[in-house]
């Protein structure tokens, strides 16, 4: 399979908008390009575990095209399991977020609602994503890691609610400092690499082929780490999450969450982890500390709040430590369940925020004091809601569940005290979300009705229980029968294990 | 008649070279800044010239340079005189001071 | 017909049932759902009693002993080499009794609801939550794999959750259905971080290889985990603790309880079949289940026997006081799995192990009776329109069959021969007194008072005042309400005269049954005492309770306000979580880190406004700068560097 | 000698062309018809359709029939580096004067603007061609002296005299400590020659002064800190053309002059320039970035930004490989389609409504979002994101940088990167998302605007993603 037309489809989609004059048009498109985006994925998805069982090579559908020759940079792209997965889980947020905006989030700024210029960007966001994923230069990789940067900025700003200025200012600033390390570590690791050509590489899979200088990788792992894991909400540098995901428009808030948040993961994954294991080695208990740090105080700090979006942008912020938890552990169970805790919290975290942004658009509140009763008035939206929340707080059944055990289990085989207590830690956190969660759930879904007018309101429309809808496929498709996942990533975290261990 | 010594020549250009950029810092009338640069000008004129005669005479490098530099000096005189003049025209004034509407 | 082409059947119907009611119930199914949950709960427990036939008669014994069968398999989650979650269905003596229990009293439970809810508007979400928990419940029960139990426990949870909140526009049903998950929540951790060093440290997660390698005391598994230890407790001794916190959170043990008379804001039939019958035993089972590995470690057996007894006396007393009925009940379901807890844990292991199998005796028949004390409440409840004592009396004559019924039930909850409860109960005594006096006179003295409470309430309910003139437009129940009281009353009869021993043991070997008459004296006569003061006390309207309440005033106040534990806990969470931890996390997540971040924005913000004065517009001043600059580069490098 | 006559048009054949396009300028200008009242006729239009025609075909024959070989005895050179380098100030030049269009359309002295205009340009290939310090210095004098009338030339603004005035003092200081070192040097070395300088270095203190005046002079023009005072105030101060050009073209020709004489006459000192290099190159990054942060006029903030991007460059240049010279002319032409593109659209909006200050453009995308998405665009460009061609500029200037070993300067210029995208984001919100109850008017573009707006739009998104021009600016520098 041809993996350019993954960058292919959305940017035609986007083109096409930019073509189109009235909203239905424009929202049709990026409806198909979305739709032949997921059927593209599990084509992929399909052919990719065909050509797996004949193919022992750790990158399928490999493309290298000379890009900057005298730099060695190429534009070099394939696929593993962890990538394919990735893949799938930003075509089904895609859709679902292309889904939920059907009806058009208020834009200020410039003329009435704006639907070009919106599903433009959610569609720029995307090819972002896809690039990313696929990429396995570390040029192309960073390329497209900053490709998303702008467009969020830009639908935070526009279409969002609340302080949105702010919070777009100060997401895309942290984020750009996220890419700033990313930049400082990525060129580090490139001037340390020697090919037979005597040129300086980016080819992920060549430089995972050589040592690189113990020193270099001290020096620069930290900078790589620490800057992809500013996307993942690394603590302390989180705090572009709670006012960002608050801020964004529903669809942005998915995006965000979904796939954002998740480029981080796979990059400290990808481009950290497997290119600098020694390093990895040597930080682990750091990594370690921090993303426990983060569970249980993200974990707590989310109690307090009030808001239904920041409750989860906060929630977002503790299940992403486990990504990096799982991460840190570097034992292949944990970095297995890292990359199931990826597309899990993808699909968990954009259902929830879908059903938060429904819920919003028909209340014009998201604070919880003021809901109530919902499950009467609206009992779909509220069912999503509940269904998002028990997947979040790691009910079996759900995606949640494995992702989190499968880190808990990988976790535990680290037997250093220091490693076990940040496990305990991060455990503990599963009583602590279940507070959250239901202290949310039974304030605003259930309880009496806290405002008459909300009686008036109506329940989900097509296009919204579709959107919950294919997000609730993804999710119980992992909670139901995991094992497909674990097959499609299990020769991926073996190479990672196996460069962790190769020394 | 003894020759006097380039570190003579050299003392006299650079303390030329320093007098015009002291009035250039405290000249608060444009048209004298200017005669100041002259002054700077003038001193790398002697610098070029002795370096000239006394070092590498054989060449002349250093005298095309001042003769050079004494054209592009009027003509950069001549430029700043006419900008003055039109700065006049707006302000009524061409002390230095006054001139700093454009700043922060 | 072999287990494996049918068995999955059990649980799976009930899921169907769940999905089919999930999705379609409201829109299309409607006032049918009823029939659907019972259709499927039909079909399972007849497999169930097949099951158990052919199992205890059939093919289960094999060289004088019940084997494990196991017969689907699959591998559902592989996290390493030795570890891997699998799902399949485990039949042994336990599991089998614990299906034949779980699918009947679910079926009566449904049937019973048929009546009990209609007319609600969620009548369909209510038989699809009934189902979901059944699946749960039998998935639980049919565990061959440690964490498989550890995910249909968090489903149990979920599913009493939802039906503890099912009256969501109730404030107190919502705050009852959280502190029941969250509470148990708690305990899951414990199981969790368990199950974890459990598996890392024994290899598996599979009871069987669990089982196997544990035992045998040649294993270096084994040898590590006595031999490593953190706070001066062996690994093993955590491990099983742990689980057994996941336990005891699960079966509402001292000081866990805390959420179950909460628990009784969902529908009565739910309390019937979850916080009576089937999920809150779920904790002995696990006790059961692992009772090898257990019977290992003295001191935790030790930890299950003292919150046992604790929990059997303390929710003893608090019973004695308590006005609601269904929470009398609850405290009477915590006081007999405390029963059930302290059987366990003076058990042994292959010899000895009377405690064990009075344990799971005590549990087979008090699935029936109290599943039967609850609907017959639920009856009560259903005819009168409360929960409390002082709305009810002299119901014996307008609701005979619930009566009769509820009568029996006390009866054998109270341990009157030939009642069930007499015989489960007497193996207990029996047990305790073998192996430990202090118990087993703390057991009796719980007994007498079990009498006492219940006797109070039966009187309470049907004696005491006239009955009262309630509208009574529906009468005693529909028939599928009286059925299951009927059939349970049964069962309430006739399941004590199981011999139970010859079925279930702790090696699984087949034992036979003793009755020591002459041993069941002292608890048969203390029973019969206690209901006579009862009857004194309570038989008709007087002043003498009130009476001898104020006379033993701090007691019962302490009683009543269930020793302030819930206010402990209240002070733990509110004060202390809340305002130490949750609050100060919000509040230096936004103004010390976000601060931080914010600050460093502010920074370059004021150093620029700050700076912008040195572009003064002065021509000279630039120059001047100029000169400066040149002057620094000079000096820096010609005469520093 | 028909050979040598040949050799020498070819050979100078940038410069002449140029003076031809002066002269035909010039001759306009003297035979141009009077009115009866002795006014002269308003032909403006004619006039720019000229001249940018001219402009057009000026850059079109540079790409042909450029050769290599010396005139001058050695002291001018032409290559295919030079004349690429010069056909890229072409550009630029032609893309001011399509933007200078709607400027220039109602403006008195529109052959003056070209005449002076092309003088500096003029002067500007005499200085990349130079080989001796004396054709370099006629070179700087002659692209800075018409650049001062140039800022004045909106004669009755205030502000545009103050800018004149301050830029043509404060050159003439610099260019009198350039000649002061100069001299100096040639007291040191008896030679001025570029070719013979290398063999003269002998690294001594008074010749590393005679650098540090140097890069001085060169720090003035490509305005480094500590002598950039006056670019913000001449920015500000001078028409938007004049702005574009001072903050592109000049800029541009000066790196190309430094690169060369850095890289290969003053190689000897490789060592000593390079701390300089650094300490100048932070030094301007942060100044840069702190002082945009907090600007209200859009003129004043992109001087700022610009100071910041030659940080940057500054940082490429410290790299002292080959990958340092490719990235930093590689950079000049996607700085000069960016920058131009921003102040293209702001040349436009001032020449047609005067507004230059950020809160102006409040709303401006509600009226105009061809124009708001060019500059949205070009700053991302500027800021350094993807998929412009800024980012690949950035990224291979700082890799290079990087290359010396040099990692602190790189973190800091990473960092740096995060200030910078601050106010260009601010730009682009107050484009975007503040509402304004008086927006700027829709704008109807002249052709030639468009046109010069268009190119840079497609310089900016195909320069980076197309790898030709870096590859081709590679082999250049690698044949030298």
């Amino acid at each position: 399979m041809n993996l350019n037309l993954l960058i292919l489809i959305p940017f035609l989609t986007a083109m096409a908008i930019l073509f189109c004059r009235s909203l239905p048009a424009v929202r049709s498109i990026a409806l198909a390009g979305s739709a032949i985006q997921l059927v593209l994925s599990l084509v992929l998805f399909y052919l990719f575990s065909q050509e797996r069982m004949i193919n022992e090579s750790l990158m399928l559908f490999e493309q290298n095209i000379v890009w900057f020759k005298t730099l060695n940079i190429n534009y070099h792209i394939g696929v593993d399991g962890i990538s394919v997965s990735m893949i799938l889980l930003t075509a089904f947020v895609v859709l679902a977020g292309v889904l939920v905006s059907w009806k058009m989030p208020k834009a200020t700024g410039g003329d009435g609602e704006m639907g070009r210029e919106f599903f433009f960007l959610l569609m720029f966001l995307s090819l972002g994503a896809y690039g990313f994923f696929i990429s396995l230069d570390l040029f192309t990789l960073f390329f497209f890691l900053e490709v998303a940067v702008i467009p969020k900025f830009l639908l935070i700003g526009i279409w969002g609610s609340g302080k949105k200025e702010y919070a777009a200012m100060k997401l895309a600033l942290m984020l750009m400092g996220g890419s700033a390390l990313v930049f400082v570590g990525l060129a580090g690791l490139y001037l340390n690499t020697y090919t037979a050509t005597g040129l300086h590489t980016f080819d992920i899979l060549e430089i995972a082929n050589m040592s690189i200088n113990l020193d270099m990788q001290l020096l620069f792992f930290p900078f790589a780490f620490v800057g992809f894991g500013i996307f993942t909400a690394i603590f302390p540098f989180h705090t572009w999450v709670p006012d960002g995901h608050s801020s964004a428009p529903t669809a942005a808030s998915m995006f965000l969450a979904g796939i954002s948040m998740k480029l981080g993961g796979y990059g400290c994954l990808r481009a950290a982890v497997l290119l600098m294991p020694e390093a990895a080695h040597y930080y682990s208990g750091w990594i370690v500390a921090l993303s426990a740090i983060a569970i249980i105080y993200g974990a707590f700090a989310t109690m307090m709040q009030t808001d239904l979006k920041y409750i989860n942008a906060y929630s977002s912020v503790s299940h992403c430590g486990f990504v990096l938890l799982g991460i840190g552990m570097l034992t292949h169970t944990a970095i297995m369940g890292a990359v199931m805790q990826m597309v899990s919290h993808g699909l968990m975290t954009a259902l929830f925020f879908a059903a938060i942004g429904m819920i919003y658009e028909r209340t014009h509140t998201r604070e919880v004091k003021k809901l109530g009763g919902l499950l009467k008035i609206m009992p779909f939206i509220s069912t999503v809601f509940v269904i998002a929340g028990l997947c979040s707080l790691g009910l079996p059944g759900f995606s949640g569940f494995v992702a989190e055990m499968t880190v808990f289990v990988g976790a535990w085989e680290q037997v250093d005290a220091m490693y076990r207590l940040a496990t305990i830690l991060a455990c503990a956190s599963i009583v602590v979300t279940a507070v959250y969660i239901l202290r949310a759930v039974g304030k605003a879904i259930m309880g009496p009705i806290a405002d008459q007018h909300h009686l008036e309101l109506t329940d989900a429309r097509w296009n919204e229980k579709m959107a919950a809808g294919i997000l609730i496929i993804g999710i119980v498709a992992i909670g139901i029968a995991p094992f497909w996942l674990t097959e499609l990533v299990t020769p991926g975290t073996t190479a990672i294990m196996n460069q962790l261990n190769g020394f | 008649m003894t020759e006097i010594p380039i570190s003579h020549m050299l003392f006299v250009s650079t303390a030329l070279f320093f007098i015009g950029m002291y009035g250039f810092f405290t000249r608060r009338n444009m048209i004298t800044m200017l005669m100041a640069i002259e002054l700077m000008l003038n001193s790398v004129n002697i610098n070029f010239v002795i370096f000239n005669k006394y070092l590498y005479p054989e060449k002349m490098d250093g005298i095309f340079f001042t003769i050079f530099v004494i054209t592009i000096a009027a003509a950069e005189a001549a430029v700043a005189i006419a900008i003055i003049i039109n700065l006049y025209r707006s302000h009524q004034s061409i002390d230095v001071e006054e001139a700093d509407n454009l700043k922060n | 017909m072999n287990y494996a082409n049918y068995i999955y059947l059990i649980p799976l119907l009930p899921l169907l049932s769940f999905l089919l009611l999930g999705f379609f119930g409201r829109k299309y199914v409607g006032a049918a759902s009823g029939w659907v949950g019972v259709l499927s709960l039909g079909t399972s427990a007849l497999l169930s009693v097949y099951t158990a036939f052919r199992y205890f008669f059939v093919d289960g014994l094999m060289d004088g002993k019940y084997q494990t069968i196991i017969p689907v398999k699959i591998e559902w989650l592989r996290f390493s080499e030795t570890l891997s979650i699998d799902m399949g269905i485990l039949l042994d003596p336990v599991s089998v009794m614990m299906l034949v229990v779980v699918t009947f009293v679910s079926l009566m439970v449904h049937l019973f609801s048929i009546g009990y809810m209609k007319g609600e508007e969620r009548y369909a979400t209510y038989f699809s939550y009934l189902s979901l928990f059944t699946f749960s419940m039998l998935g639980l029960v049919l565990s061959t794999n440690i964490f498989q139990i550890y995910m249909f426990w968090e489903l149990v949870g979920v599913s009493s959750y939802l039906l503890i909140g099912y009256y969501f526009t109730k404030p107190s049903a919502v705050k009852a259905s959280k502190k029941a998950f969250i509470v148990t929540r708690f305990a899951d951790l414990g199981f969790l971080i368990g199950i974890l060093i459990l598996g890392f440290s024994g290899g598996s997660f599979d009871f069987a290889t669990l089982i196997a390698t544990l035992t045998n005391t040649q294993s270096p598994e084994l040898t590590t985990m006595i031999s490593s230890s953190f706070l001066g407790i062996t690994l093993l001794s955590w491990a099983l603790t742990l689980v057994f916190i996941g336990g005891a959170g699960k079966s509402a043990m001292f000081p866990l309880h805390i959420w179950l008379p909460d628990a009784m804001e969902g529908p009565t039939p739910v309390s019937a079949l979850i916080h009576a019958a089937t999920m809150v035993v779920a904790g002995v089972y696990l006790v059961a289940r692992m009772f090898p590995v257990f019977a290992l470690d003295p001191a935790v057996m030790q930890l299950i026997t003292i919150t046992g007894i604790t929990s059997a006396v303390l929710a003893a007393i608090i019973a004695c006081t308590q006005t609601d009925i269904k929470r009398v009940l609850a405290y009477s379901t915590m006081s007999q799995i405390g029963y059930m807890m302290f059987a366990m844990g003076i058990s042994g292991y292959a010899f000895n192990d009377t405690g064990y199998t009075g344990s799971l005796f005590h549990l087979f028949t008090h699935a029936f009776f109290k599943s039967l004390l609850f609907l017959g409440a639920g009856a009560v409840i259903h005819y009168v329109h409360s929960n409390e004592m002082k709305d009810m009396g002299g119901l014996r004559k307008t609701m005979p069959i619930t009566h009769i019924t509820f009568l029996l039930a006390c009866l054998a909850i109270a341990g009157i021969p030939p009642l069930a409860g007499f015989f489960s109960k007497e193996e207990i005594l029996l047990a305790a007194w073998e192996s430990n006096k202090t118990v087993y006179f703390m057991a009796l003295g719980t007994s007498a008072l079990t009498a006492f409470y219940m006797f109070r309430l039966y009187f309470s309910i049907f004696w005491s005042k006239e009955a009262a003139h309630h509208d009574n437009h529906h009468g005693e129940g529909t028939f599928t309400m009286k059925l299951p009281l009927l059939l349970l009353a049964g069962c309430t009869i006739g399941a004590g005269l199981i011999p139970f021993s010859n079925f279930v043991t702790s090696n699984n070997i087949p034992e036979k049954m003793e009755l020591h008459l002459l041993f069941s004296i002292a608890p048969v006569l203390l029973a019969v005492l206690a209901i006579g003061i009862a009857a004194i006390l309570y038989k008709n309207e007087n002043d003498k309770p009130d009476k001898i309440a104020s006379s033993m005033n701090a007691l019962y106040r302490t009683a009543l306000n269930k020793f302030y534990i819930d206010e402990i806990y209240l002070f733990i969470t509110k004060k202390i979580i809340f305002n130490l931890i949750a609050k100060p996390a919000a509040w230096i997540d936004r103004n010390i880190v976000d601060g931080l971040m914010n600050l460093l924005g502010n920074a370059t913000i004021i150093v620029s406004d700050e700076a912008k004065s040195v572009q003064s517009g002065k021509v000279q001043w630039y120059a001047l700068a100029f000169l400066g600059g040149i002057l620094i580069l000079t000096v820096a490098f010609i005469y520093l560097y | 000698m028909t050979d040598q006559l040949i050799d020498f048009f070819l050979l100078m054949k940038s410069e002449l062309l140029l003076l031809a396009v002066i002269f035909i300028m010039l001759f306009m200008n003297i035979t141009a018809k009077e009115n009866a009242d002795g006014t002269p006729v308003d032909n403006n239009h004619s006039i720019l359709v000229t001249a940018n025609i001219l402009l057009l075909l000026n850059f079109l024959a540079g790409f042909f029939m450029n050769t290599s070989g010396n005139l001058f005895g050695d002291s001018f050179t032409s290559t295919e580096l030079t004349a690429f380098q010069k056909n890229i100030l072409n550009l630029g030049t032609l893309l001011v004067s399509l933007q200078s269009y709607t400027w220039l359309k109602t403006h008195k002295h529109v052959m003056e603007f070209y005449m002076l205009l092309l003088a500096t340009l003029l002067g500007m290939f005499l200085m990349i061609s130079s080989q001796h310090m004396l054709l370099f210095y006629l070179g700087l004098e002659l692209s800075t002296i018409p650049l001062a009338a140039l800022v004045n030339f909106d004669l009755e603004k205030k502000k545009s005299a103050e800018a004149a005035m301050k830029m043509i003092m404060m050159s003439a200081f610099s260019s009198a400590l350039l000649l002061f070192g100069i001299s100096l040097f040639y007291g040191t070395m008896g030679t001025l020659h570029f070719q013979e300088i290398p063999a003269a270095l002998n690294g001594s203190d008074l010749q590393l002064y005679c650098l540090i005046l140097l890069i001085a002079a060169f720090g003035f023009k490509i305005s480094a800190v500590p002598f950039h005072f006056w670019t913000a105030d001449v920015y500000e101060g001078a028409p938007v053309p004049v702005t574009s050009y001072l903050s592109v073209i000049s800029k541009g020709s000066i790196l190309f002059v430094m690169t060369t004489v850095l890289y290969n006459v003053f190689a000897g000192m490789g060592v000593e320039w390079y701390l300089i290099i650094c300490v100048l190159a932070v030094a301007t990054m942060i100044t840069g970035n702190i002082f945009a942060v907090r600007q209200q006029n859009l003129k004043r903030l992109l001087a700022f930004s610009s100071i910041a991007q030659v940080g940057f460059i500054l940082v490429g240049m410290s790299g002292q490989n080959t990958e340092g010279a490719v990235s930093v002319t590689y950079f000049i032409i996607i700085y000069i389609f960016s920058n131009l593109a921003a102040l293209g659209v702001i040349s436009v909006v001032s020449a047609l409504t005067g507004k230059e200050k950020i809160s102006d453009y409040k709303g401006f995308y509600k009226t105009n979002p061809m124009l708001s998405w060019i500059l949205a665009i070009a700053l991302f460009s500027l800021a350094g994101i993807p998929p412009t061609s800024g980012f690949f500029g950035k990224f291979f200037l700082l890799l290079a940088g990087a290359g010396n070993g040099n990692y602190t300067l790189v973190i800091i210029a990473a960092l740096n990167m995060i200030v910078s995208l601050y106010y260009y984001l601010k730009i682009v919100k107050a484009v975007f998302m503040d509402a304004n109850e008086e927006p700027i008017p829709t704008i109807n573009l002249a052709f030639f605007p468009k046109a010069g707006l268009l190119i840079c739009l497609i310089g900016i998104i195909v320069t980076g993603l197309a790898s030709g021009s870096y590859n081709y600016i590679q082999e250049l520098f690698a044949s030298l």
